[in-house]
This record gives structure tokens, C-alpha cells and sequence, in this order.
């Protein structure tokens, strides 16, 4: 049967160019930071390492939430917002009382993500107003709270109980614990979505809401699921970005939206749902921010920096697609070697 | 997996939406979304004047829509974008880049009579290769613009850094912040005016914005029947640079002073009027005018809170709120509607799209 | 450029803007007028240090009597500083004091202002001078320029190469201070001092967190860092107490005591200077209420009183300067809470 | 002729009906789509529904499977009342639909389509990829499919996506199988494979739910026949007593003169000139003409590369070598914009995806094609828009609430009208037309033939790509035949019959 070997090989090539996605961003960042390292050593050495894993885990962490809604078809704008607001809530409630530990910090600060996801899962999935309108509202909303609860003050390291803040710094073997948190929280969800059916719902209903409702999934309980796991990790993300950065106004990661989900995007999930995996959404994120990690250290003008950042972007997407388009094209070809 | 049993709204038609603003009473037409915008629009204005003083007042309200004018003109190109199901997120980078640009060239000592125009051919390479990259490769334009949105406004600092360009010539000035003759128009609101009911005829009655529409709904079958989508779609993001552009220049002259980093985060003020305005993000519907009501009334409404002095984060969060609302509103009161219209509790209503 | 209108031509059709201006005649013994209203407008609602000003200049306003607020947008931004400035046309304030993040940008509007009667008092950072009546300076731009550049060469033995770490690319204050650094620089005795890079933190965190990391990495033999802003100097000395660079780089510049203690104790940051930003917002208040109560208008030489910090005087271009710029050590920091 | 209520009485058996409906009504808006309608599947029993376009089937299929809740009336399960709030409800009973659109996942493999939600576990909870996988290969080794269960289900052709959705219903081992129209786009031999399936599944004790507009299908697998007819019941009863006249005068309610009205014509000049055109890996050298006044048919098993052929001469792919001329001028590459403007319009498979703006109104839909023709000015004429649109909607016998309602309301065989219309309104001069009648019904289609026949008979030229074969037979002047993305036969009409066409297609030919 021409046809099932046809297909047998056709699925050997879809399945590498899947995995491109992810090798492609790998081997863009192996260029950067060759490249790099060549032009400077000290962008390899440990503190260098070091730095790069610290910029980029708060990031990860996010984009990894954010893939999971995004995989819906849906998508959290508010997850910067939570950021702040979190960060915020969490070093003023610890600055009253430095006795307070760090495990309930951790708590209450995924405990007010989860809640502002929460209130995102509820309008969307159950108002059914479009994501887009709903989260760009509470991001606004958000952003309003946190400073009404700022007011213009500052949270200092010197208020922050220093286990919190070794939890910023801190190293387990060598290796700093964002990191650390970070990848655990990337490989958990990876395995989760890959390898659970309720998982594969999220893709089912990224792929075809319709279809999903037609085929018995609980498509708003998982929709609601997303939120609640973006929400909660942009809650994680607020106390670690706290614990990293010490020093807090109310417009922390203020703006980090669209970042993120350019990582996501860099990352190859689909912003139209059903494609793509948080592996791909977190490399995205490492890819950016040791783009601009590079940049500094490779003495690029600061004032060409944003120029070059937006084009490596733009570069990033751009090889990839060019990729998919010309594996797409030698599948169809080698389908018609086969056919004849 | 266990199966959701325990939905709360057990009239859920998981298919066949029911057709959004075409409802079949007078009171389903009513409901439309840019209707009740529309609707706001007028409480906040009829609130406004009886409520603070200043409000009504002939300079403020022509500082309040000179204010817009940016927003308002951006906002006529991303309608036709977003009813197109693109979106183009680099609109305020280009206008950055723009503002850059006429400031380095008249330091330069070049003519404002050919600053203008060329910076507007500059906007519109912009808006070509936002559109090329989404028409050739088929990319998804909030990635592509995502990436220019940070590129342009990477030129701007390239192209001025941390200068400041101010002093720009009185009569030029003017035309950005002046009214009409024997009117309290400004100049960018009357051009606004006639462009806004030029992209009305063009969206909702000519066979360019039946394309449009019939793009942002259903691309391949738009492409079945003819219709030139990856022209359309170039055309569009052309547009909305050169207008972006425009933009810039009459913003650098309003507030006189040309920086890198003029309008950032504008986008995103765009975006929010038109998605208050009633279009749907993911294409094929929505009004020019719901938009315009949209915008004025996210301005009128700022411009009130802050002559009543509510704080900015109250600001942000009324912005926020309202944009909730006004998604949310029509569907729960289409759902009451449905409720009570149908005699049983099985109703077979869904919200405009899902 | 044949036959347009280029700034050439421009500046030769303009002559004298200012003119219209009538200099009203002060009369340095009226009193304070009571329920004056003055608004401030700083240049970001929810930056901390300006936060601070305002709320001293709203004390000194409670002193002699007048209603003062503080409004802003939470963006850092010319345009957003324009809507305000209209609404407060609109409320008829006495007097509207102003934190410029853009010079030009808002000249404009508070020319109007300054037409219907407002009295427009700059601080922290100026509007085009005639586009406001006084400008409250921290302190002599030039002053603050040259002295950060003066104690970095001391702590680093006037030797190897340093960095700027500042705000914003087009923060005004900023880069009249950046000015008068670089122009210290060229003097003999700092001939072995070399500013390598001027990198921007954007007054972000994160961002100024960022460039330090990357100073350091690409300038392996940085000796010191001047970060003039206060967001950028604690991000800075946070990064480098939690990194290897600790003690081998000198960092100094402009920070609130609060923010800085905890590096000054640990030993990552030796000095860094301020004014006090309490007095700052106090004595824009008080001039403020001077300039709308006719006790001065701006001109160079007249003299009115700032409650309990005395007597001040209008300098060139209706420049008020609060006085030396203060600097922190391990042994005076714990005198402050601000 | 049989009125409401005349009921024939049920089998003997003793035992409650599976699923049934008893007086169920439900009304969309002003549509009443479903009038106090009973139905009772019994196991062991394959029970048609029949019915023109819009008489309710889909409506009812759906409130089987709990996507509807009926306005009143009630749902039992063996003999006991149920409510299934949603299609999650119906499935745990035991009832699996195949709805007569395909709602897959198109990001998802093929086997996961099948598997969602029940994917067999490992430990742990986890999906066991090798189970799953080779009990889709199984699947589908039952139907006679070579589908790769790995494969993601995007670009899968209709027919293919008929397949796998058919797999997914079987997968379930459920107790009642509902099929809307599972056959509407498939060939003859995997119908042929199909209702051995569904007899085997019958035979041990499954009750079946089949709809389709083919009646030979309905005779050949069904024990009963429910009509409906505008929603309301018109009888239930044993097929074996019924002709197929009968049941069409059941339908349609009166009766229909000849199915296939194939008007004898005389061929014209060369309309369309396809020359050698290859889009590789897809299909090779296909060389063929068709005259003015001709209805030309391209026959061929499923997946043979006929829509794939259509699509690049109507330019919406881009072909990489060969010629296409209409009227003798050569189209460019990838236009369908030229080709409209030569003359040429496209019936595309695929109505929900390519044919129809699923949300916007009638007119509007057939208006897209003549945006130039409706300017007035500048702007477009609404008048003229909806002249247009009443006018092929009266001529193609549409039903219809109202022009500006949504064409996601009507009917299946509704919207393919409105296919219809909005391409013949642009007066084309070679029409291409891929499977016209797919889920139209009797009475329909015969028009839809006596169209296309007059259309020819004034010079249309015809290419028409039909995987029904009687239709093939009845209207084709000549008939072409693909195999394997190439061009294998050409038939004319007298040598034309289903043993010569099927020899062609499956390759046993010379
Ligand atoms: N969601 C809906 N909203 C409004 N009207 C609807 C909806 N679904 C179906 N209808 C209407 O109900 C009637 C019955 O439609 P249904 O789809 O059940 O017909 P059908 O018998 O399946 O036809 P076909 O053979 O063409 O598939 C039609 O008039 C249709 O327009
Ligand atoms: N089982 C399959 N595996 C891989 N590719 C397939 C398969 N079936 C179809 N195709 C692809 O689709 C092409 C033809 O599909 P197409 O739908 O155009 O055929 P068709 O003859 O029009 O069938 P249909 O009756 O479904 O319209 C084939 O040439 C092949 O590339
Ligand atoms: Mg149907
Ligand atoms: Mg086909």
C-alpha cells in the first residue's frame, strides 16, 4: 500500500519539523551565544551563566502559564499586571512583619495570581466575551489596584525578610533556585500536556472549540483551568521577581505582557491555539532575553539595541515559517516520487 | 477524564451561534454592542455637563478632542485592520518613528514642506513590510508586529537617540493645535471628520469593505470567491503605517517637541477604543461608528474623571472596567432576554460568537 | 531644502516670542494669600521619590493655608502631562507646579496656563524657560554634574574606566547632568579616568538591573559606575552585592537613603549623594504660593522666605537652587527616613 | 399519500425502544424547526430518517445527542425519561453521533481525533500513545481506510474527515450510532465497506440512526424509515413495503417527474482548455477540454486529486506546470480573480470552509461574488444586492427565513444552495462544480440537474466533480476518469456506465 508508507515516512518529517520549532530556537541561541562568548569570554563564565538563567526564569515561568491559554485559543494580557500587583502586595505584607515566612509568602502571592486568573477563567469562559477584551480590561484593572495599593510607595530590600531574598540569589549546587523553579515548573507542565488526556483537551479545544463542546470535553472547566494555572504562575512569578529584585514600586513588570508573549510566539505556539508546547515557549523566552543579555555585553549602541532586538525577532519567526513552508513543499514532492 | 456534568448554564447549544446584532426583535437590535457604547457616550456627556462645571466648556472639549486626534486617527486604520482579523500592534512605534524623524531632519535644516511627505512614504514602508511579512510568509500579524513594534521604535532611538528636537515653524504648529476659523474644531478633528465618514462609506458600503469583512470572517472562502486577500491585507497595513505616520508628524507639532520615544504604549489605547467600539478581534464585525463612540468615550471619560481629580489608578481601573462591561453586558442581558422570551428553561441562545 | 520652511528660516520669522509677557511688578511685602490652589504634577504619580516631594510640598502648602494636590499620570510621559495640564486650567488653579518630562512637549499648554493667570513653578526637572515663571533646582545642574564625577575619581583613585548608568534616553535632567560629567571628564587631572558607556535603565528595575549585568560582562575592567537616578543606583547595587563584582566595582550616584542603606552596610556602595527631597518639594511649595501671592515674578535677584528653611533668592532665568546636594555615608545614613 | 398521526404500529418486540423521542418540539427564533416529533430506535435495528433540506433531521440528530434541548416533548432512554444537558450527557448513555459536518481537531493526529477524552491509560493516567494508536489502525483496517493514525488531521479531504469521524462513532462502542449524512461524501466503495460495518454492529444488537438524501442507501441498509417533512412527523414505517417513489412522495409530498432531466445538447466550441497542468506530489499531466454546452464529470475515488485539480485551474493553488485557457486566452497562475474575470467560477467541496462567510447573511454571501456588479458608484447597492440574492434564492427553491439572515441557520442542503446561487449569479461561462449536490436532497437535486442541464443547453461549459455515481451517469457528456492524481480515462456518455467508470478509477483498466 503506497499510500501507509507514504504516510509512515510523512510522519518521521511532520514530526522533525515539530521538534525544528524547538530546534530551531536551540540552535539560534547556540549561534547568540557563541557569537557572544567569542567577541567576550566573560558571557560564559559562571556569573555570566548565572546571570542569563536569573533574567530569563521569571520570564519562562510566564510563558510557560501563558502557553497553556494560549494553546486555547485564548490569551492573558493581565499576566504583568498580576506581576506587579503581586510583587507589590506580597513585599508589603512581609515588610509589616518580618516574621512572617517565605513558604506563605509563596502562598499568598499564587494564591492572589490564582485569583486574578480566576476572575479572567470566569469572564471568559463563562461570560464568553472574547479574551482579547477581557484581559486587556483587567490588566487595566489590575494595574489600577496595585497602584491604588502602592500609592507611590516602595518596597526596599532592607523591609524583605532575608530568606525571601535568598530565595532570589540563593544557589542550590551552583545552580540559583529561579532557575531551578522555573525548568521544574516548564518540565511538569510539558509532561502534563503531552501525556495526560486532560491535557490534550486544552489542544482539542485550542484546535476547535466547536468540535470540543461536540465531543463531551468540558471545554469552559479547562478554559477556566488555564486561567487559574496562568494566573497562579504570574502570582509565583510576582514573589519570585520580589525575592530576585528586593527593590519593588507598583509598576514592576509593567509592560511585560507583550514580552511575554512574544516568547511564547518566538516559541512556536500558535497564537491561534492547538499548536505548540511550553519546551518551545520557554526557549522562547531565553532566547529573548539573552538577546538582549548579548547586546549589552557585545557593546552594541544602546540606542540600537530595541532596533536590533525587534529584528532578530522578526528573524526568529521568519526562518522558522521559511522552514515550515519548505519542509511542507519537499513532502509534497516526495509524495509525488512516491505516487509514481 | 471525568466528564463536566455540573455546568451552571445547562442551556448551552454548543453549536450555531446565533447571528450577532441581526437579533430578531427591536430589542435584540438595540443591544448591539456599539449601540450601547453609543448609548454611554451620552450619559457620560450629559453627566459630565451637569456634573462639573469645566466639563461642557467649549475649550475643554476642544482640548479633549484635540487630545484624541492621534488616537482617533490611528483607530480608523486599525478598524479595517482588526475587521480583517489582523491587528497591527507597531502603530505607535511608527508614529515614534516618525516624530524622530522630522525632528533629525528639520535639525538638519530640511524644508517641513519636504519633511512631511517623506516621512509619510516612510510610514508606509513601514506598514509594507508589516505587510509583507504577513502576506508572503503568513505569519500572524501580532507576532510580525510585536517584532516592528519593537524594531521601529528601535529606529526612533537610532535616529535621534536622546535628543529633543523642539521650536518647529509657528504656522505648521498651528494646523496641530488650532481650531477651524470661526469654529472650536481643531484642525486634526476636522480631519478626522472627513476621514473618519470616508473609511465609513468605505467599510460599510462599498465592495472593498464587504471584502473586508467577508476576509476577517472567513479568509478562504473570501479567497474562493474572488476577492484579492493578500492585496486587501497589504493595502491595509500600508494604511495603517502611512496614517501612523501622519500621525506622528502631527503629533510631533501638537506638543512641539520630536522624541524617540513619543507615544509608547499608544497601541495599546488603540486597541482598547476599538475593542470597546464593538470589533471583534477575530474579524468580521463591527462598526466605524461604534469605534468612534469608543474612542470618545474612553477620552470624554478621562477627561472627566481627571477635571473631578480621580486619581489616575481609579482611571485605569474605570478604563478597565468598562471595557469588561461593555463585552459582557449585551450577552447576559441577551441571555435574561432569551430567558424570559422562551417558554421553557431550555433556551437556545449563544452569545454573539464564541 | 529650496524655498521650504526650515528651522532657519524658521528662527528668523520668530524674533522675540516672549515679549507679550507683562512684568508685573512684584511687591516682596505681601503676604501669603490664604486658599490658594496649587497643584502639583509630577512627572510619573507613582514614582516614589517624587512621591515624596509632593507630599512635603503639600505640607507646606497646609502652612500657610492653601489647598494643594498632587496629580499625574502613572506614565512617565509628555502627552499624559499635557491632559493634566488642561484639566488644570479648567479648575482655575492659583499655581501649577511641574516636573517636565518634556521640556517642550508641555510648553505649549502652560504657555495658555501662564496666559489665563496660572503661575507655572518647575522642579526636579524643567520646562523651557518660557514656557514657567520660576524652576526650583535640586540643585545647580552643573553642581550635581561635576561633583558625582569628583567623588567617583575619589573613591577610585582618579584612575581606569567608569560608566554612566542613567534614566531614560531623554530624560532632561539627566542629560544636562550627563553634560557636565563628560565635560568634568575632560579636565587634566582625570586624564586616566575613561567613560566607556552611557547605558539606560529607563528608571525600569529590571531594565537598570539588566545594563549593570551587561556593563559589567563587557567592560571586564570597569572600575566604577555613576547611576544619577535613584531607581538606577538601587538596581545597580543590588545586582553587584549579589554577584562576584562585589567590592572590586565602586558605584555611587543619586539615591534615597532607604533604598541605599542596606548596600551601604554591606559595603557595596561607599557614598552617593541626594538632596533632600522632603526640602525640594517644600520649597517649590512655598515659592509657588510667593509667585501667586505677587511677592515675586520671576525675576532675577527678588528674594521671598520658605517657611522654615528662610530665605531665597531668584537666580538667572528664574532659577531657585535648593543647595548642595547631600552625601551619604556608613556613618550619617541612619540621621535619614526617606 | 400519508397524513400525520396515521402511525404505523412498532415491531413486536416487548422491549422499550433504546432511544426515543416522544412529541418533540424545537423552534430556532421564528423557525420551528422540529413540530411534536416521535421517533424510536430499537436494537438491532438501522432506522432511516428521511427528509427534504431543512425538514429537521440535523435538528432532531442533534437533540439526540443532547447539543438541543427540545422545547418540550421528552427524550428516553430505554423507556425512561432523560435529559442530556450536554453532548457529555449522551455520550455516557451510550449514544454516538457522527454530525453531518466533520468537527475535527485539525492540529491533532488523526488517532487522537478519534480518542479525545477516552484515550486508553497507561499507568499513572497517563495516554497510552501504542495502544491508541494501533486500535486506530484497527479502526480503520474495519473500514477499509488507509489513513496514517499519526497523521494530523489537518488538510485531510472531506471525505477523509467523513472517515475518521466515522472511526471515532465506531471507537465508542456505543449502543445507539447516529449518522447525519455520513455518505454525502463518499465513493462507492467505502460506502460499500461502511454498511458492512454498520450491519455487523446492528447485528449485535446496536440500534442505528441513518440519514441520507441517497435513497438506494436508505433501501439497502434500513429496516424502518421515519419521514419528516417541514419538522413535522409523516410516518414511521417498515422499508420493505416502500418504493422509492413512495418515499419520495412521503419527502417532498408530491410526486417528481425524472431525476436525472439530461437534455441533449450540442457541443460548442472549446470553452476551458486545461493543458498538461501538474502541481507536484498532487497531481500530474492532466490534459483535458470542455465545450461550451457540455457537462463534462470527473469521476474518481476519494482522494484521486479532483478537487485539487479544480482548485488550481480556478487559481486558489498554485500549479507548477501546464496551461489552463478560457475561451482561448491563457489564465496566469494563481489567480481566481483572473479566472472570475475570464469567466470561470468554482463550486467549491468544502461549503462551510470555502464556499460560505458561515456568519454573514445570505445576500451578503451571494453578493461577494459580484462586488463589481452591485457598485453603484462607488458603493454597493443594497437594492441590487438583495435583488440578486432573492432572485437565485426563488430560482434554487431555498428556504429561508429571511435574506439577511445568517447562513450558519440554515440547513445543510440549504447552504449548499447558497452556494449554488452565489456562483451562478456571476454568469459564468465555464462552470467547475465540486460535488453540486453533496447533501442536497431528492427533490433538490433534481433541480439543481434541470439547472445545470438548461445552463448547459444555453452554452455553459460544465466541468462537474461528482463522487455519486448515478449522477455521473445521468448528466455527464463525457466522462473523465483520475486516478492517482492522474487523468486515466475519458468516457464517453454511450460507453459510460458504473462498471466501465469504477474499472477506470480503481486502476484495473488498461
Ligand atoms: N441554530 C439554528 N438557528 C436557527 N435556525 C436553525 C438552526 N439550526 C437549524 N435551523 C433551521 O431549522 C430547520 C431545520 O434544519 P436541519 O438542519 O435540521 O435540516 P435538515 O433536515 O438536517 O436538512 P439537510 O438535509 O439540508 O441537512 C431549517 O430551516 C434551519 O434553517
Ligand atoms: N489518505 C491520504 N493520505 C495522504 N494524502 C492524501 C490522502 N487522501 C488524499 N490525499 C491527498 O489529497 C489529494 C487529493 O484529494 P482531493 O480531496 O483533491 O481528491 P478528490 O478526488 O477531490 O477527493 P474528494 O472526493 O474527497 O473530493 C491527493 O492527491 C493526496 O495528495
Ligand atoms: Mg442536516
Ligand atoms: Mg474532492
Amino acid at each position: 500500500m503506497s499510500a501507509v508508507t507514504a504516510g509512515r515516512s510523512t510522519r518521521g518529517v511532520v514530526d522533525l519539523v515539530f521538534r525544528a520549532r524547538e530546534l530551531s530556537i536551540v540552535a539560534a541561541l547556540a549561534v547568540l551565544v557563541a557569537v557572544t562568548a567569542g567577541v567576550n569570554g566573560n558571557f560564559l563564565s559562571g556569573q555570566g551563566m548565572k546571570d542569563i538563567l536569573l533574567n530569563a526564569s521569571i520570564l519562562v515561568l510566564l510563558a510557560v502559564g501563558q502557553s497553556v491559554v494560549v494553546i486555547t485559543r485564548n490569551i492573558d494580557l493581565s499576566v504583568g499586571s498580576v506581576v506587579g500587583l503581586v510583587a507589590f502586595t506580597v513585599g508589603d505584607f512581609l515588610a509589616a512583619d518580618h516574621g512572617r515566612g517565605i513558604v506563605f509568602a509563596v502562598v499568598l502571592g499564587v494564591a492572589v495570581g490564582a485569583l486574578c486568573g480566576l476572575v479572567n477563567g470566569l469572564l471568559v469562559s463563562f461570560g464568553r466575551v472574547p479574551a482579547l477584551v477581557v484581559t486587556l480590561g483587567t490588566l487595566y484593572v489590575i494595574q489600577g489596584l496595585d497602584h491604588f495599593i502602592a500609592h507611590g510607595r516602595q518596597i526596599n530590600a532592607v523591609d524583605l525578610p532575608p530568606a525571601l531574598l535568598s530565595l532570589g540569589n540563593g544557589t542550590v549546587l551552583g545552580v540559583p533556585y529561579l532557575p531551578v523553579i522555573a525548568v521544574v515548573a516548564m518540565l511538569a507542565v510539558g509532561y502534563y500536556l503531552r501525556s495526560y488526556p486532560s491535557g490534550r483537551d486544552f489542544y482539542a479545544i485550542g484546535s476547535s472549540p466547536e468540535a470540543a463542546g461536540l465531543a463531551g470535553i468540558p471545554v469552559r472547566r479547562r478554559v477556566m483551568g488555564a486561567y487559574l494555572f496562568s494566573g497562579a504562575l504570574a502570582g509565583l512569578a510576582g514573589v519570585l521577581w520580589l525575592s530576585r529584585f528586593g527593590t519593588v514600586v507598583a509598576d514592576a513588570a509593567n509592560g511585560w505582557e507583550l514580552q511575554v508573549v512574544s516568547a511564547v510566539v518566538v516559541g512556536g505556539v500558535a497564537i491561534t491555539g492547538g499548536v505548540g508546547t511550553v519546551y518551545g515557549a520557554a526557549l522562547g523566552a531565553l532566547l529573548l532575553t539573552t538577546i538582549t543579555s548579548a547586546l549589552v555585553v557585545l557593546k552594541v549602541n544602546p540606542f540600537w539595541q530595541q532596533a536590533i532586538t525587534g529584528a532578530l525577532l522578526l528573524l526568529a519567526i521568519s526562518v522558522d515559517r521559511l522552514l515550515a513552508l519548505r519542509v511542507a513543499r519537499v513532502l509534497r514532492r516526495r509524495n509525488a516520487r512516491h505516487g509514481s | 477524564m471525568a466528564p463536566d456534568v455540573t455546568t451552571a448554564d445547562p442551556a448551552d447549544d454548543v453549536k450555531v451561534p446565533a447571528p450577532a446584532g441581526r437579533g430578531r426583535s427591536p430589542f435584540g437590535r438595540f443591544l448591539r454592542w456599539d449601540v450601547l457604547v453609543g448609548v454611554l457616550l451620552v450619559l457620560v456627556f450629559i453627566g459630565g455637563s451637569a456634573g462639573s462645571p469645566g466639563f461642557a466648556s467649549i475649550d475643554n472639549l476642544s482640548f479633549a478632542l484635540g487630545d484624541l486626534g492621534e488616537i482617533a486617527l490611528i483607530a480608523l486604520a486599525m478598524t479595517m485592520l482588526v475587521v480583517a482579523a489582523e491587528v497591527d500592534l507597531s502603530v505607535a512605534s511608527v508614529l515614534g518613528l516618525s516624530s524622530a524623524l522630522v525632528g533629525a531632519l528639520w535639525d538638519a535644516g530640511w524644508a517641513i514642506e519636504t519633511i512631511i511627505p517623506l516621512v509619510i512614504v516612510v510610514g508606509a514602508v513601514c506598514g509594507l513590510v508589516n505587510g509583507l511579512l504577513v502576506t508572503r510568509l503568513g505569519l500572524p500579524s501580532l507576532a510580525v508586529t510585536i517584532g516592528t513594534l519593537a524594531l521601529y521604535r528601535g529606529l526612533a532611538y537610532v535616529v535621534l537617540g536622546d535628543r529633543a528636537i523642539a521650536e518647529f515653524p509657528q504656522q505648521y504648529a498651528d494646523l496641530a493645535v488650532g481650531d477651524v476659523p470661526g469654529t472650536p474644531i481643531p484642525y486634526p478633528v476636522m480631519l478626522f471628520v472627513v476621514l473618519a465618514a470616508v473609511t465609513g462609506v468605505v467599510l460599510h458600503a462599498t465592495g472593498f469593505g464587504r471584502s473586508l469583512f467577508a476576509i476577517g470572517a472567513q479568509e478562504e472562502a473570501a479567497l474562493f470567491a474572488g476577492i484579492r486577500v493578500k492585496r486587501i491585507k497589504l493595502i491595509l497595513f500600508v494604511l495603517s503605517g502611512t496614517v501612523a505616520a501622519f500621525a506622528g508628524v502631527v503629533y510631533t507639532l501638537r506638543y512641539g517637541s520630536a522624541r524617540a520615544d513619543n507615544g509608547v504604549g499608544l497601541e495599546l489605547a488603540v486597541i482598547a477604543a476599538v475593542l470597546l467600539g464593538g470589533v471583534d478581534f477575530d474579524g468580521g464585525k463591527g462598526t466605524l461608528g461604534g469605534v468612534i463612540a469608543g474612542v470618545l468615550l474612553i477620552g470624554l471619560l478621562r477627561n472627566l474623571l481627571m477635571l473631578n481629580d480621580v486619581s489616575t489608578e481609579i482611571q485605569s481601573i474605570v478604563t478597565g472596567l468598562l471595557l469588561i462591561i461593555s463585552v459582557i453586558t449585551p450577552r447576559l442581558v441577551a441571555a435574561a432576554g432569551q430567558r424570559r422570551r422562551s417558554p421553557s428553561p431550555t433556551s437556545s441562545s449563544t452569545p454573539p460568537e464564541s | 531644502a529650496c524655498g521650504g520652511t526650515t528651522k532657519d528660516s524658521a528662527a528668523q520669522s520668530t524674533g522675540a516670542p516672549a515679549s507679550a509677557a507683562a512684568p508685573a511688578s512684584a511687591n516682596p511685602n505681601a503676604p501669603l494669600k490664604e486658599g490658594l490652589k496649587i497643584a502639583f504634577l509630577p512627572k510619573q504619580i507613582n514614582n516614589p521619590y517624587e512621591t515624596i516631594v509632593d507630599k512635603a510640598g503639600i505640607e507646606a502648602a497646609k502652612e500657610f493655608k492653601g489647598e494643594a494636590k498632587e496629580v499625574g499620570p502613572s506614565d512617565a510621559s509628555a502627552s499624559s502631562q499635557v491632559s493634566y495640564i488642561n484639566t488644570l486650567i479648567q479648575q482655575q488653579q492659583d499655581a501649577i507646579l511641574i516636573a517636565a518630562n518634556d521640556a517642550n512637549a508641555v510648553c505649549g499648554p502652560l504657555k495658555q496656563a501662564m496666559s489665563k493667570g496660572v503661575k507655572i513653578v518647575s522642579y526636579d526637572s524643567d520646562a523651557a524657560k518660557d514656557c514657567r515663571n520660576l524652576f526650583i533646582n535640586q540643585a545647580d545642574s552643573e553642581d550635581i554634574g561635576r561633583s558625582q564625577v569628583k567623588m567617583l575619581a575619589d573613591m577610585i583613585g582618579n584612575k581606569g574606566e567608569i560608566a554612566i548608568l542613567s534614566a531614560t534616553a531623554n530624560a532632561t535632567n539627566q542629560n544636562a547632568w550627563i553634560g557636565f560629567m563628560k565635560d568634568e571628564l575632560t579636565k587634566p587631572e582625570y586624564k586616566d579616568m575613561k567613560l566607556v558607556k552611557v547605558a539606560y535603565g529607563d528608571d525600569d528595575d529590571q531594565k537598570s538591573f539588566q545594563e549593570t549585568q551587561g556593563l559589567l560582562q563587557a567592560y571586564p575592567d570597569l572600575k566604577g559606575i555613576i547611576s544619577p537616578t535613584t531607581v538606577g543606583i538601587s538596581a545597580a547595587a543590588r545586582y553587584i552585592s549579589g554577584s562576584k563584582y562585589k567590592g572590586k566595582i565602586t558605584l555611587t550616584g543619586l539615591g534615597t537613603p532607604n533604598q541605599m542603606r542596606e548596600f551601604v552596610k554591606d559595603g557595596t556602595v561607599q557614598q552617593f549623594a541626594l538632596w533632600n527631597p522632603k526640602d525640594l518639594g517644600y520649597l517649590a511649595g512655598y515659592a509657588a504660593a510667593a509667585i501667586a501671592s505677587g511677592q515675586i515674578t520671576g525675576a532675577e535677584g527678588e528674594k521671598f522666605t520658605a517657611g522654615k528653611l528662610g530665605e531665597y533668592t531668584v537666580g538667572k532665568d528664574g532659577e531657585v537652587i535648593l543647595g548642595k546636594p547631600f552625601v551619604f555615608k556608613a556613618d550619617n545614613i541612619d540621621e535619614f527616613d526617606f | 399519500m400519508i397524513e400525520p398521526g396515521e402511525r404505523e404500529a412498532p415491531p413486536l418486540e416487548r422491549i422499550p425502544p433504546v432511544l426515543a423521542l416522544a412529541g418533540v418540539s424545537k423552534a430556532f427564533g421564528a423557525v420551528q424547526a422540529l413540530r411534536e416529533v416521535s421517533l424510536e430506535l430499537y436494537a438491532g435495528e438501522a432506522h432511516a430518517l428521511a427528509g427534504e433540506n431543512g425538514a429537521g433531521k440535523s435538528t432532531l440528530v442533534k437533540t439526540l445527542a443532547g447539543v438541543h434541548r427540545p422545547d418540550t416533548g421528552q427524550v428516553l432512554l430505554d423507556g425512561e425519561q432523560v435529559e442530556f444537558h450536554n453532548p457529555a450527557d449522551a455520550q455516557r448513555a451510550g449514544v454516538a453521533v457522527i454530525y453531518q459536518e466533520p468537527t475535527m481537531f485539525p492540529d491533532l493526529s488523526v488517532a487522537e481525533n478519534i480518542f479525545i477524552g477516552r484515550q486508553p491509560r497507561a499507568s499513572l493516567g497517563r495516554i497510552d500513545r501504542g495502544t491508541m494508536r494501533a486500535r486506530a489502525a484497527e479502526l480503520f483496517t474495519r473500514l477499509g481506510v488507509t489513513l496514517d493514525p499519526e497523521q494530523p488531521a489537518r488538510g485531510l479531504s472531506i471525505a477523509d474527515q467523513q472517515l475518521v469521524e466515522i472511526a471515532k462513532a465506531l471507537s465508542r462502542d456505543a449502543r445507539v450510532l447516529i449518522m447525519d449524512e455520513p455518505t454525502a461524501a463518499l465513493s462507492g466503495n467505502e460506502v460499500a465497506r461502511l454498511f458492512n460495518v454498520v450491519k455487523a454492529l446492528r447485528e449485535q444488537g446496536c440500534a442505528v440512526l441513518f440519514i441520507s438524501h441517497r435513497l438506494d442507501e436508505i433501501f439497502e441498509l434500513c429496516q424502518r424509515v421515519t419521514t419528516l417533512r417541514d419538522g413535522t412527523w409523516i410516518a414511521s414505517e417498515p422499508v420493505a413495503g416502500l418504493t422509492h417513489d413512495g418515499l419520495i412522495r412521503r419527502m417532498v409530498g408530491r410526486d417528481l417527474d425524472t431525476l436525472y432531466p439530461k437534455q441533449e445538447t450540442e457541443a460548442g466550441e472549446v470553452a476551458l482548455k486545461v493543458g498538461r497542468l501538474t502541481r507536484e506530489g498532487v497531481f500530474t499531466d492532466v490534459s483535458f477540454e470542455v465545450r461550451r454546452g457540455e457537462i463534462v464529470a470527473l469521476a474518481g475515488l476519494v482522494g484521486a486529486g479532483r478537487s485539487e485539480v479544480a482548485r488550481a485551474i480556478f487559481g486558489v493553488d498554485r500549479w507548477d506546470a501546464g496551461t489552463v485557457e478560457v475561451n482561448g486566452r491563457r489564465l496566469p497562475a494563481a489567480s481566481p480573480t483572473a479566472a472570475m474575470a475570464a469567466g470561470l467560477a468554482l463550486v467549491p467541496e468544502d461549503r462551510r470552509q470555502q464556499g460560505l462567510v458561515m456568519d454573514q447573511s445570505i445576500e451578503r454571501n451571494i453578493g461577494l461574488t459580484g462586488l463589481k456588479a452591485l457598485r453603484r458608484g462607488p458603493v454597493i447597492s443594497r437594492a441590487a444586492e438583495r435583488d440578486r440574492a432573492r432572485d437565485w434564492a426563488i430560482r434554487l427553491q431555498l428556504k429561508f427565513n429571511g435574506l439577511s439572515d445568517a447562513v450558519n441557520v440554515l440547513s445543510g442542503g440549504n447552504q449548499q444552495k447558497v452556494v449554488l446561487g452565489k456562483w451562478l449569479s456571476t454568469r459564468p461561462e465555464v462552470l467547475i462544480i465540486d460535488e453540486p449536490t453533496r447533501g442536497i436532497d431528492v427533490g433538490t437535486k433534481a433541480e439543481v440537474h434541470r439547472l445545470l442541464s438548461e445552463l448547459a443547453a444555453d452554452g455553459l461549459a460544465v466541468l462537474m466533480i461528482s463522487s455519486d455515481l448515478p449522477e455521473v451517469l445521468g448528466m455527464a457528456d463525457r466522462v473523465l476518469v483520475m486516478q492517482e492524481g492522474r487523468l486515466v480515462a475519458e468516457i464517453p456518455r454511450e460507453r459510460a456506465t458504473e462498471e466501465s467508470v469504477m474499472t477506470a478509477a480503481t486502476g484495473r483498466a488498461s
